[in-house]
């Protein structure tokens, strides 16, 4: 077959939502694009550990610290499910953890921030998490069968997540006036970063008309982060917070909330690199592993050296 | 309070697993592999969980109506009954290795023994834990051997902490005044049988590791009577200081 | 209290003494040079010291009956006003010596100014400092260029730390609204005439240091309205412990 | 001159207390013992700055923070004097840094065990400071000058130190229920350990008599142990704490406080190299050591070409 049929057979199979599989033919811009949207992903996963940890062990009771690690476990085993769906596009893992050290690979910016109180951890569930439910539960049927898969694991452990988050919050909430202090402040810092999650305004998004026609992206950025504020803005209500936006209201007419513009000078300024945390970030991945290079070159070798005497 | 000794004796392990999962929660996401920190954060999470039934059997039995979080953040170091092992900083991961295997290769063999403790509830947490312990001994277990008989460079690494670590062997299975008591009442195992099995274990691996047992058998301790190294109080500054700091709250 | 405005305007630099006197008692015992163990020592001796001095006097216009320890020891992160520079961890002794040299080219040209107060008070505590800080940028400054124009590893390595510092050098001289009041009301200094200084003298060192410097200007900012790195909230649990472990006591 | 008349008049000017100066004619064996001595002395001090270290941190006021900083600034001035007495004798300070982190020049054996709690700080400067006085004073009167001169300044330091750390001792005395359990704690771990700085009963020191003759020690460790109990034992009652020796008690007929016998097994395990902190306290030595030496090697880099523009 030329490749104009193949193509169009593709075409056929994304028009019919039936899945591409890895050894299905597929445009090499199809390809390459997935490679960088399924390993930003991952490695958004594996850099947000970082923030959480920061707070494991000093997690103010032994039930939060467990679920604490958990979580920071759930996202090193979505970051796996993700690298392993990423494989199957014929990338090496390795490739990509070179490419996140160079800084060559992206991560979602909003793990540049820093973690600066225990309501942290109550914000990132409910906010980053919340916002990254909403990016991902249309991926569940993105048109890349292992994609599609990793992600309906990975939304069940999100949403778990999310709840967890919240109740936090929702602890904090009802304690003591500087619990409820802390919680605000983490709203107030954490609300704008995650506005920015969904990426630039649809006007200035340069991947989306290409992504939706292939069916790995579902909606807008703009679709989904007024979907994020429409469901978030009732449950900062019930918490008691306030939203830090005081053009933040609901529009009646659109049947949905109308929201302040966002510093888009600072989104773009902490992906270029300038972040509180960029280079914390990058320095912890990168440590972890320069520090364990030596760890893996001896499995190799042990392996290598089983394997030999199994052999002989 | 019910059983003093009972209570101490429930507190030693309890303050073992809790002082070991917060060392190895440093390391959560700074992994040499990707498969390796899942690993570490997943013993943590086991001996933080192991930490939370003792701590709350500990707590009933105490009959003051404090809770597994009492317990944890609002002794003292001095209170702390952990053995100096379990609070040795992480190194590098021969060493994090080295120290979870010495001291896997105590817990499964207690646990194992625990199980038959005269003291249902804590025969029932023993049974629980003995399960994750199989599986976390088996997994530094292996990763000895694959360092010990990796490169030169892990030969080497590994060696040198366990040659730190050997003083630190010991105290784990030494006998204290609770310990005996614990055993006469029923409740409490014979740290002997363990002793036993575990330095077979600790050997077999040591071998298969091509890996040198060092000379000498001086053992730290003091960590069972509540003075620690220098090491506890600055982990007791983090895992405490909220609790610390805003007293009285749920969290 | 007297005057809210210039009760923050003090706290701000007492946070910065205070938070990197604290920094640098880390190092206390592991210099590089027995003669720069004592000038570490020192420096953080008097950076604590001048901390003390800012800390009474706000206390005293704070008009609560507070002392200078419930300044230090009993607020929050978020109530800590210093500059984010100075609560970056040490690194090596060329991230050392650049994070001070940072603060010192502030410093003494800040409390060159400080001494003109309209606040005796204030300008009395910035002489006793100013003397100290004189001697304190002599010594980073010539350290700059020692290691800058030493060997080619040292010439590397404080280079990276430049590097990396560059973005934490103007947060402290970035004038916030307590500052410009400060100044309005003739109690506080005009921190463009300080930048001014400032700059030539980074220019300078780092020429005769032969460091290049780094292209870009941007500058992390936060400290000075209570939002930190992630490093503060470990220094206070070191730093607030004893005091938030036992509460209400004489020490 | 033949080297028997030197010594002879060597001995009469010891004998007649006038001073060793460095360029004056010495025996071997006295050089090489004053080498021995003071450079001990010194490590002693670097040493002794890593447990005072550990709290500074955590000192729970401002003004013991600023203390104990003085405190260690001081001890690292003893141990340049000290080390700069040595160097009068014909060693180098580098040479000596070696032996001691070689494990083959020893240091008071009291530096190995840990700091716990904040009363540590009080008990070292009460107890240890304390034992190091009795022991420093009398060498003020040492035969060698430099060695003589240094010991002046470091016992005027050293006597306002220790009673900083009674000080210390006695708020916490004063203070709540945790606060005298502390420094009951910290008496109960450092009597014994401050015992054995004096070394060896003095049937079993084996420098005692040689040193004595030479004056360059004065007393007797056990004289000089006598002493320190029969000052201590008061100072404890005053604070309301229980020296933690049963045996214990006033002698009338002696004069003097029995107590206890010494654990010299633990004396000899310590020096040995299986104190609770040997391996921490010359492993925190070595690496400051080591990871100095590009800045020494810096230092002396860039002082040559200093040198170099000079002369050019």
């Amino acid at each position: 077959m030329d490749t104009a049929l193949l193509e169009q057979h593709f075409n056929e199979k994304i028009d019919q939502d039936i899945r591409i599989e890895p050894k299905d033919w597929m445009p090499d811009h199809y390809r390459k694009t997935l490679i960088r949207q399924i390993s930003q992903h991952a490695h958004s996963e594996i850099v947000g550990m970082l923030p959480e940890a920061n707070w494991i062990t000093r997690a103010p009771s032994l039930r939060r610290k467990a679920a604490a690690l958990a979580k920071v476990q759930d996202e090193a085993g979505h970051g796996l499910y993700l690298y392993s769906a990423c494989e199957t596009l014929g990338v090496d893992r390795d490739d990509l953890f070179a490419d996140l050290h160079s800084g060559k690979a992206k991560y979602s910016s909003i793990f540049n921030y820093p973690t600066l109180t225990w309501a942290d951890m109550g914000a990132i569930g409910w906010l980053v998490d919340g916002a990254a439910i909403m990016n991902q539960v249309p991926l569940c049927r993105a048109s890349y069968g292992p994609y599609a898969r990793a992600m309906v694991r990975v939304c069940k452990e999100e949403s778990f997540h999310q709840r967890q988050g919240y109740e936090i919050m929702l602890t904090l909430c009802n304690g003591s006036d500087e619990q409820k202090k802390m919680a605000q402040d983490a709203l107030n810092r954490w609300w704008w970063p995650s506005l920015m999650m969904f990426g630039p305004t649809d006007k200035d998004s340069k991947h989306t008309e290409q992504s939706m026609r292939w069916r790995i992206k579902r909606f807008t950025n703009d679709e989904l982060r007024q979907k994020f504020v429409d469901v978030t803005v009732p449950q900062a209500e019930l918490l008691g917070l306030t939203v830090p936006d005081k053009d933040l209201k609901w529009n009646e007419e659109r049947g949905h909330y109308d929201f302040g513009e966002i510093d888009w000078k600072e989104f773009f300024n902490v992906i270029s690199g300038n972040g509180p945390c960029n280079k914390q970030r990058i320095e912890a991945r990168k440590s972890a592993w320069d520090n364990g290079a030596w760890v893996r070159e001896a499995a190799n070798a042990h392996a290598e050296k089983k394997a030999k005497r199994k052999a002989a | 309070m019910q059983d003093q000794n009972k209570f101490n004796y429930i507190i030693q392990q309890a303050d073992n697993c809790l002082i070991l999962g917060q060392r190895l929660a440093e390391l959560c996401g700074h992994g040499p592999v990707l498969e390796q920190d899942i690993a570490t954060t997943n013993i943590s999470l086991d001996l933080i969980g192991q930490a939370r039934l003792f701590y709350q059997y500990a707590a009933e039995l105490q009959e003051e109506g404090k809770t597994e979080d009492d317990l944890a953040y609002l002794r003292d170091a001095w209170d702390f009954k952990n053995v100096l092992l379990v609070e040795q900083p992480n190194g590098d991961f021969g060493k994090t290795i080295f120290r979870q295997f010495l001291y896997d290769t105590f817990s499964c063999y207690f646990y194992e023994e625990l199980m038959k403790s005269s003291d249902e509830r804590l025969a029932s947490i023993a049974a629980k834990s003995h399960k994750e312990t199989l599986y976390h001994m088996k997994w530094s277990g292996d990763w000895v051997i694959r360092l010990g008989d990796g490169t030169e460079e892990s030969h080497n690494r590994i060696q040198q902490s366990v040659n730190e670590l050997w003083s630190y062997k010991d105290e784990i299975i030494s006998v204290n005044a609770v310990d005996q008591e614990a055993e006469k009442a029923g409740y409490g195992v014979s740290l002997e049988l363990i002793k036993e099995k575990r330095n077979e274990k600790i050997k077999a691996v040591l071998e298969e590791a091509t890996l040198t047992t060092p000379e000498g058998d001086y053992a730290h301790k003091g960590g069972k009577e509540g003075t620690h190294s220098e090491h506890l109080g600055f982990i007791l500054a983090d895992l405490q200081f909220l609790q610390r700091a805003y007293p009285g709250n749920e969290w």
